[in-house]
């Protein structure tokens, strides 16, 4: 994963950036979040600038690879928002996320990203205050955490490998 | 020196698998010696969080030559968690299994890597030290025979459990398969051939062995003795149980110092950490660590074949018996086993022994009509997880497994004391002991002198997969001999 | 034994080395059983610690690209490995990564969810046997009256083959299956490997494990979970189905779903399918999608009766994971 | 194919696809906040990137023709539009770029405005994020692929859900414009609520006369098919080929039936007759309401005994006792709902209602007005009228949470049920018309007569000296027993106009002039995945620019599911819905997004796992090669068995996970250093 640096390249040739931001990606509906995070918008609500929002037809469609592969590539939180159960502009496709999204999180836990980082809520079209209002929360959530910056932590650990590894350290 | 040592050298690098230091002192006599072992992976560790119930599936992977023997002592202390007692059907099963699997790996052992010293001779060419060369000198006929027996072999675990290597069919509460009747048939014929060939192999021994001069003195030569204390499961009637039992401990004139129920392990067994090694050195506490040395006064002890026939009083199976006697009456005098043996190339005999006890003990339990009961080959745990210890004997050594688990069955601790671990101590001992005997000022050192240090561990069948990783047998082995300054005087390699 | 190898055939020089791993693969190659005297009749074996010394020269000394191709198993888990892969990428044309260890870390590189310092304490200092007052631990220099030892040094992560070297094959399997393996071992001999391909993927197959379980699918949505300690399966139906958490879905096939066949569930030895990469993940998102939950509440209820999620979905790829363990933060209880 | 790399999935041509991208200022709504150069400048540094601008409105005319003329005369083969929601304008560029020659779906749109400028303050922070996204869509543009649109061929049928005015009026205007109309009614008879009326404001027409001429011209339109008792219970298929499966009633009534008013009498049972709202009793065997259609009576099969009397009383010939009910599959290109209302039935002891017989609805009100109705249109048997009257509006409608008691679905009525103020004014004229000694009150939160000439209602009932008491919608009205026996009840209220006096106004008869809730359709609403209100009643995907259609495609809304509507609503919104039915079903065919699912099917492993996920039942197993396939006829785009694969054997056109991926990798990479700040 030698291309998943970007912050080493960030800190050396971007300065400004070096003042540390979160970077949380959002994975949302269509139908239903995307669409409540546009009512956000429409009604001039302000929120946290820290969140990217990427755009699927269906809650459904999120695999769960894209939570961990964003996380791995540098991402200090995740969010993951859906048409509200029984809302599902297909039916079920939400279902899916209901019960992939919790699985996700008690991995990630398991796996040592603090829960904070990984936030799983249903946003319905109408619900722009609450998108806003979520979009504040984990941004405050995430910034308390701190920078998670994976691809550090594993170059430090020797992923990629090659020399330089930092060994266990002696007592 | 150190500065020299920092720089990269691949081929230490290499052969480190398993490395021997040897320290010179001023009279160019060996002064110490140091047997290291430089891997670890810690499943104590990453075993925590895991659902009890799939340790034996886990463990299998501490040791892939004896995954059998791990799959059944975290099926026993799996079933302790629960408290839970096997129905009659399962019990012969899991013994059954585990009688097949002792006389497979004890093959290996005898024929890939210890017989090539013996059948062709420890000085012999290295490339003909080996199983091909075994087969080339001793004919097809019993080079088909050994293919034909691990093959069998692991039919047998594939009828047990759906595969023939790395079983995983020993769940807590008995196997997650019971034994067909056409099943059972087969496993008869198999275990029927393996009593036949495990007599040939007796015969064979006998025949390039003892019948050899050459290699009853070094056998009974002092370089390959330690009078130590040696352990080993027995059951009521003290004879050698590879599967369940109390662990007998006797001392080096065969007094028994203790018999101990598994569960009790840690009250009797300490082990020791060395800074110089990542294998652990296990020791009787109630005996103490006194170092590197052997007798009555150091904790040190073996669990090997050898031992386990010390500790016993006898075997319960009649060819086995026979042989359990020959092997005393020619090693000590005294045919009832009251005195231990403590030669160290002894105890590829002994293996043999308990590869026709094994195949013996097999026929026994494959011919019990209740190991066919179409339910009895399982049952549900009903009580809430807490600990539980299982041990089984190893080929290679008493074999420790000890869970701490929260209500859900979650493992909270793990401990583990692997069988070649028994004997680390006591393979350091030998180790040295060889040296001191091959090496002296002024005799310079070969392959052949090399090659007789190694045969001193080889005969414990050292496995460092269950230790660590390494394979059993012809570990890489470097040897470096270093003068008064510790400056490396020879290095030698095999 | 027969008389010398066939004339026309050149023979190859064939290496098989261990890493941090158990022996099996080792073994696993020793089952081929009477194939062994085939291959050491086509091939000279340069390089087998485990069951022959003969010919065992110094590696080092070889010319590079010596050996014709080399078998490496195991995980990297502390420098030495590390050195050794690197010498044997260099002495060898083509190397292969041969088992779940050297692939995706296997077992052992679920010790990478937690930190070195609790792993040596687990060890060395805190368990009912240990007798070490001082708080002795393992170092890598060791002054003796006769001068230092060294011991190679503990990575705080297990890394794959491919993690320190360039990996041209990989014949996935904990173990690989013998038959597999002779295969492979008989497309070397006789020049019928596929394309070197970055750790392309051989001596396996391209179907799940799902595809060779005989066990039958209804095609149920999954109501509960069962561990398989706590209910006997019905016999000839998919264990998943039933609810004993199985990853044949997400798991590459070629062993012939022999756990399926002992009525316990795959753990996914041969690694993930298809184009996957975190095959715990992909578990997760296809498990997912067939629970029996139509209200969050259910949901919740199901999930919660998953234990050990990591250790299930990752038991033998964590190291080939996205994120590869490497305890960032929390307390990480399942 | 999640990659942690940014090695993308699908292999990208040899050279990078040439990007242009348009940075629209949008009048200063997106450059007001965001340094929309510095996004287009950062952006022309991405790969492949050609041309990166900002222009003031991207959407209008001149700078769609600045796209065209771009992308001719650059030869661009992506175009990246970086402007307001997809939602409005992403449509748009599509076709611009596809009058450009170029597939519309080499097209990405980035919402730099609702997401970016009108929600983050800070100018640096806002540029900083549109740039991220604009450089992610650039990154994501080169791993589009062309993709057409579906064309699924429409089958020139409608089916029409519901028999009353709303539902005839579609019907009668679809089989106009010469479709096959297949319209259901569970009632074995036609004209829904609008019967049970009597006249109508504001025109004062008789309501059964003009619905009898709707009916009329309705059936008499060959290509319209009625089905009276007819249920749907169950729906497959997409718009196009909607396949409904219908389970019809038996009349019990044939034509051969000779005389109908003998075979009535002849029934001995009885039972409530909803038709004037348990005001009335009628048989087994029964009209709805005199005229109605179809003319044959039918059987009440909850109440007939089949005891045969009815049968024996025609002859035996006409009346089937022993029928079953049926089922069928009906294909149809499009639906459209028309499945009405219900009036707000008062909750026992709500206002009295129950409890004191005096308190009538205005439904029943209206029933008893009705010359045709139960009591032939007199309010008191001693026809000296009903003396004092009070009418209290907003029963069921407009209430307020803590104060009134919600309902089943825990909600309260917080919506104006928009008909019952005019209604209950048109009522109470026509009282004062017959009975001018009546005295009336009337207990109102608003008057809410909003309609064209509605108001007049209000202003003759002012003249005619209906008084209008205003009270708190805090303090509802209260109906007791009148204690000093002046009459049977006594209405009291504070009266808001007063500040808050309280008033008492002995009555004679209460008045509750009811709200509206829809009709319980809750089984069709799961069946066609409607979307739905806050209060309960059907959505439409927009309601000004979409009012009539539901984000179902091919669904359409007639009538009174979709919100309180008067007839004259209601029509239009049935003429409308039959025209936008029409309109859609007059192209042939109905066009879909491509992004369906496909299955590679050298990647899928066959582990099935996908089978079950799909609720369309796009997905099955090809057994032969042991493969999983999607059917794009029946793939809907949601994506879900993508993630569901655990082999990414799935791939959605239009997010592929290399597209998905490569947003994420550049959304995540180190931000450009900034432009040295100009002096």
């Amino acid at each position: 994963m030698a291309e998943a640096m970007p912050h080493a390249a960030l800190t050396k040739d971007a300065p400004v950036a070096a003042a540390w931001e979160p970077r949380i990606v959002a994975f949302l509906c269509y139908w239903c979040s995307y669409t409540g995070a546009d009512a956000a918008g429409t009604a001039r609500l302000k929120y946290p600038p820290n969140v990217d929002v990427i755009r699927v037809m269906c809650s459904g469609r999120i695999d769960p690879e894209l939570v961990t592969a964003a996380l791995a590539k540098g991402a200090d939180g995740v969010m993951v928002c859906g048409c509200h159960i029984g809302d599902c502009h297909y039916i079920a496709g939400n279902h899916k996320t209901m019960a992939r999204m919790p699985l996700v999180a008690r991995a990630l836990a398991q796996l040592g990203i603090a829960p904070g980082r990984f936030v799983h809520e249903w946003v319905s079209a109408a619900e722009g205050d609450k998108f806003a209002a979520l979009v504040d929360r984990v941004t405050r959530q995430v910034r308390r955490l701190g920078p998670l910056d994976w691809p550090r932590r594993m170059r430090e650990r020797g992923v990629p490998g090659g020399r330089g590894l930092s060994p266990w350290s002696e007592p | 020196m150190t500065g020299r040592r920092i720089t990269i050298d691949p081929v230490t690098r290499l052969e480190g698998h398993g490395r021997i230091d040897i320290f010179l002192d001023e009279q160019g006599e060996v002064g110490d010696c140091f047997f290291q072992v430089p891997e670890l992976r810690g499943f104590e560790k990453f075993c925590e969080g895991r659902p009890v119930e799939e340790m034996p599936r886990i463990t299998t992977r501490i040791c892939g030559v004896c995954p059998e023997a791990h799959m059944m002592a975290a099926a026993k202390a799996a079933d302790a968690v629960y408290g839970i007692t096997l129905p009659t059907t399962a019990r012969l099963l899991r013994e059954l299994q585990y009688q097949i699997f002792y006389v497979t790996d004890h093959t290996t052992h005898f024929y890939a890597l210890a017989a090539p010293d013996f059948v062709m001779g420890p000085r012999s060419e290295p490339a003909q030290r080996n199983l091909i060369g075994i087969i080339r000198k001793l004919g097809l006929e019993i080079g088909g025979q050994v293919i034909q027996c691990r093959q069998w072999g692991h039919e047998a675990a594939e009828i047990f459990g759906g595969r023939p290597v790395r079983p995983i069919n020993a769940i807590p509460g008995g196997m997650s398969k019971g034994l067909s009747a056409d099943e059972r048939k087969r496993l008869d014929e198999i275990v029927r051939f393996m009593v036949d060939f495990a007599q040939a192999s007796l015969r064979l021994f006998r025949k390039v062995v003892l019948e050899s001069g050459e290699y009853r003195d070094l056998i009974l030569s002092g370089p390959y003795t330690h009078a130590t204390y040696s352990m080993g499961l027995v059951d009521e009637q003290n004879h050698v149980n590879f599967y369940d039992g109390r662990v007998r401990v006797v001392d080096p004139e065969g007094k028994e110092l203790v018999k101990f129920a598994p569960a009790e392990y840690a009250k009797h067994v300490a082990e020791r950490v060395e800074p110089w090694t990542y294998l652990k050195f296990p020791y009787l506490k109630a005996v103490g660590w006194k170092g590197f040395v052997d007798g009555k006064d150091s904790g040190v002890y073996r669990a090997t074949p050898g031992a386990r026939l010390n500790v016993s009083d006898g075997m319960s199976t009649p060819l086995a018996q026979e042989a359990y006697e020959e092997y005393f009456e020619t090693l000590t005098g005294d045919r009832t086993g009251r005195t231990p043996v403590h030669h160290t190339l002894a105890i590829h005999w002994a293996r043999l022994v308990e590869m026709l006890h094994a195949a013996e003990r097999a026929q026994e339990l494959v011919r019990n009509p209740e190991i066919t009961h179409p339910e009895h080959y399982r049952v549900l745990p009903t009580e809430t997880p807490h600990e539980g210890v299982g041990t089984v004997e190893a080929p290679r050594g008493t074999l420790t497994h000890h869970y701490v688990t929260d209500e859900k069955g979650i493992l909270k601790k793990v401990n583990l004391i692997v069988g070649t671990t028994n004997n680390h101590a006591a393979i350091c001992l030998s180790i040295k002991k060889a040296a001191q005997s091959v090496l002296h000022a002024g005799v310079e050192p070969d392959e052949g002198l090399l090659n007789m240090i190694e045969m001193a561990f080889r005969a414990y069948d050292p496995c460092y997969g269950c230790a660590t990783h390494a394979l059993p047998g012809e570990m890489p082995l470097e040897v470096r001999i270093r003068d008064a300054r510790g400056a490396v005087v020879r290095t030698l390699r095999r | 034994m027969t008389g010398p190898a066939p004339a026309e055939r050149e023979r190859h020089r064939i290496g098989m080395y261990w890493a941090a791993g158990c022996g099996g693969c080792d073994m696993s190659l020793l089952e081929i059983g009477p194939h062994l005297l085939e291959l050491v009749d086509a091939a000279d074996v340069v390089l087998w610690p485990c069951v022959a010394d003969f010919k065992y020269r110094d590696v080092a000394g070889y010319p590079d690209g010596h050996i014709d191709v080399c078998f490496v198993n195991g995980a990297v888990r502390n420098s030495e490995e590390e050195e050794v892969a690197r010498l044997l990428r260099k002495k060898s044309r083509t190397l292969v990564a041969y088992g779940a260890c050297a692939i995706e870390g296997g077992v052992p590189a679920l010790a990478s969810l937690g930190a070195v310092e609790p792993l040596f304490d687990a060890v060395y200092r805190d368990n009912p046997s240990i007798d070490n007052p001082a708080g002795t631990l393992p170092r890598t220099s060791t002054e003796t009256p006769h001068g230092p030892l060294h011991l190679p040094s503990f990575y705080r992560q297990v890394l794959r083959l491919r993690d320190v070297v360039e990996v041209d094959y990989q014949i996935p399997g904990c173990p690989p299956q013998a038959p597999q393996v002779w295969s492979v071992v008989q497309a070397v001999l006789n020049g019928g490997v596929p394309a070197k391909g970055d750790g392309r993927k051989v001596g396996c197959d391209d179907k799940s494990v799902c595809d060779t379980c005989a066990r039958e699918k209804r095609h149920v949505r999954i109501s509960g979970f069962k561990r398989p300690h706590e209910a006997v399966p019905e016999p000839g139906w998919c264990l998943l189905e039933q609810g004993f958490l199985c990853m044949g879905p997400a798991t590459r096939g070629g062993c012939g779903a022999l756990c399926l066949k002992a009525s316990l569930p795959c753990r996914g030895c041969y690694g993930p399918s298809g184009t996957a990469e975190d095959q715990g993940m992909a578990m997760i998102g296809a498990l997912g999608s067939i629970l029996d939950a139509t209200t969050e509440e259910r949901a919740r209820e199901l999930v919660a009766q998953v234990v050990d999620p990591v250790g299930t979905f990752y038991r033998f790829s964590l190291a080939s994971s996205h994120l590869k363990g490497g305890r960032a933060e929390g307390r990480g209880a399942p | 194919m999640v990659h942690p790399g940014p090695a993308p999935a699908d292999p990208l041509p040899p050279h990078p696809p040439r990007i242009g991208v348009f940075v629209c200022r949008c009048g200063g709504n997106i450059s007001d906040v965001v340094d929309v150069e510095r996004v287009a400048a950062e952006a022309a540094r991405m790969p492949g990137v050609v041309l990166a601008a900002a222009y003031p409105f991207v959407c209008s005319d001149p700078g769609q023709a600045l796209i065209e003329e771009k992308i001719r005369g650059l030869a661009l083969e992506r175009v990246v539009v970086a402007a307001c929601s997809p939602t409005l304008h992403q449509t748009t560029f599509r076709r611009t770029i596809d009058r450009a020659g170029l597939n519309q779906y080499l097209f990405e749109h980035v919402n730099v405005r609702e997401q970016v400028s009108w929600v983050v303050e800070d100018e640096e922070a806002a540029t900083r994020k549109a740039s991220r996204l604009v450089r992610a869509a650039a990154a994501r543009a080169a791993h589009l692929v062309p993709l057409d649109k579906r064309r699924i061929p429409i089958q020139p049928s409608a089916l029409v859900i519901g028999g009353g005015v709303a539902g005839l009026v579609a019907a009668r205007d679809l089989a106009r414009r010469g479709m096959k109309v297949t319209l259901v009614e569970n009632r074995p008879f036609l004209g829904g609520r609008m019967a049970q009326l009597h006249t109508l404001f504001p025109t004062g027409d008789n309501a059964r006369d003009l619905l009898a001429a709707l009916i009329q011209e309705t059936v008499r339109e060959p290509r319209v098919r009625i089905l009276t008792g007819a249920h749907v219970i169950g729906t497959e298929g997409v718009v196009g080929d909607f396949r409904t499966r219908l389970r019809l009633e038996p009349r019990g009534v044939d034509e051969h039936l000779t005389y109908p008013g003998n075979a009535i009498a002849a029934c001995p049972e009885e039972t409530i007759n909803e038709f004037d709202f348990a005001l009335s009793r009628r048989k087994a065997i029964y009209h709805a309401y005199p005229g109605c259609y179809p003319p044959m009576p039918a059987i009440d099969w909850r109440s007939c005994t089949r005891c045969g009397k009815c049968l024996a009383a025609v002859g035996g010939k006409g009346i089937d006792l022993k029928s079953e009910p049926r089922e069928i599959e009906l294909h149809t290109g499009v639906i459209v709902l028309a499945t009405g209302y219900d009036p707000y039935e008062p909750l026992y002891g709500e206002y009295g209602y129950g409890i004191f017989p005096q308190v009538l609805t205005l439904q029943q009100l209206i029933r008893l007005l009705d010359p045709e109705g139960p009591s032939g249109g007199h309010l008191a048997g001693n026809g000296k009228g009903p003396g004092r009257v009070a009418f209290i509006h907003c029963v069921g409608a407009r209430q307020v949470d803590g104060v009134n008691v919600p309902g089943p679905d825990g909600k309260v009525k917080e919506y104006c049920a928009r008909t019952c103020c005019t209604g209950a004014l048109h009522a109470a004229l026509e009282l004062k018309a017959r009975y001018p000694e009546a005295r009336i009150t009337s207990f109102y939160q608003d008057i809410r007569t909003y309609g064209r000439f509605h108001e007049e209602y209000y202003e003759r009932a002012a003249e005619k000296g209906v008084l209008f008491v205003k009270y708190d919608p805090k303090h509802p009205p209260r109906v007791e027993r009148d204690s000093r026996d002046q009459s049977p009840l006594v209405v009291r209220a504070k009266d808001m106009l007063t500040g808050g006096l309280e008033l008492e106004a002995p009555a004679d008869l209460v008045v509750l002039a009811t709200g509206v809730v829809p009709h319980d359709i809750s089984e069709l609403i799961s069946m066609y995945r409607c979307a739905v209100g806050y209060d309960s009643f059907l959505l439409e995907v927009h309601p000004k620019l979409r009012p009539v259609e539901l984000a179902v495609s091919g669904v359409f809304l007639a009538g009174c599911c979709q919100g309180p509507m008067d007839i004259t609503e209601a029509c239009a919104a049935a003429s409308a819905a039959a025209s936008k039915a029409a309109a859609m079903i007059a192209q042939g065919r109905v066009e879909m997004d491509p992004f369906v699912s496909r299955v590679d099917e050298s990647l899928c492993t066959g582990c099935q796992t996908c089978l079950t996920v799909c609720p369309y039942e796009a997905v099955t197993r090809d057994q032969a090669r042991r493969v999983s396939r999607v059917s794009e006829a029946l793939c809907t785009g949601c994506g879900t068995c993508v993630a569901s694969c655990p082999s990414n054997a799935i791939q959605q056109f239009g997010f592929t996970d290399a597209q998905v991926i490569s947003e994420v990798d550049t959304l995540l990479a180190p931000e450009p250093a900034p432009e040295p700040v100009p002096a």
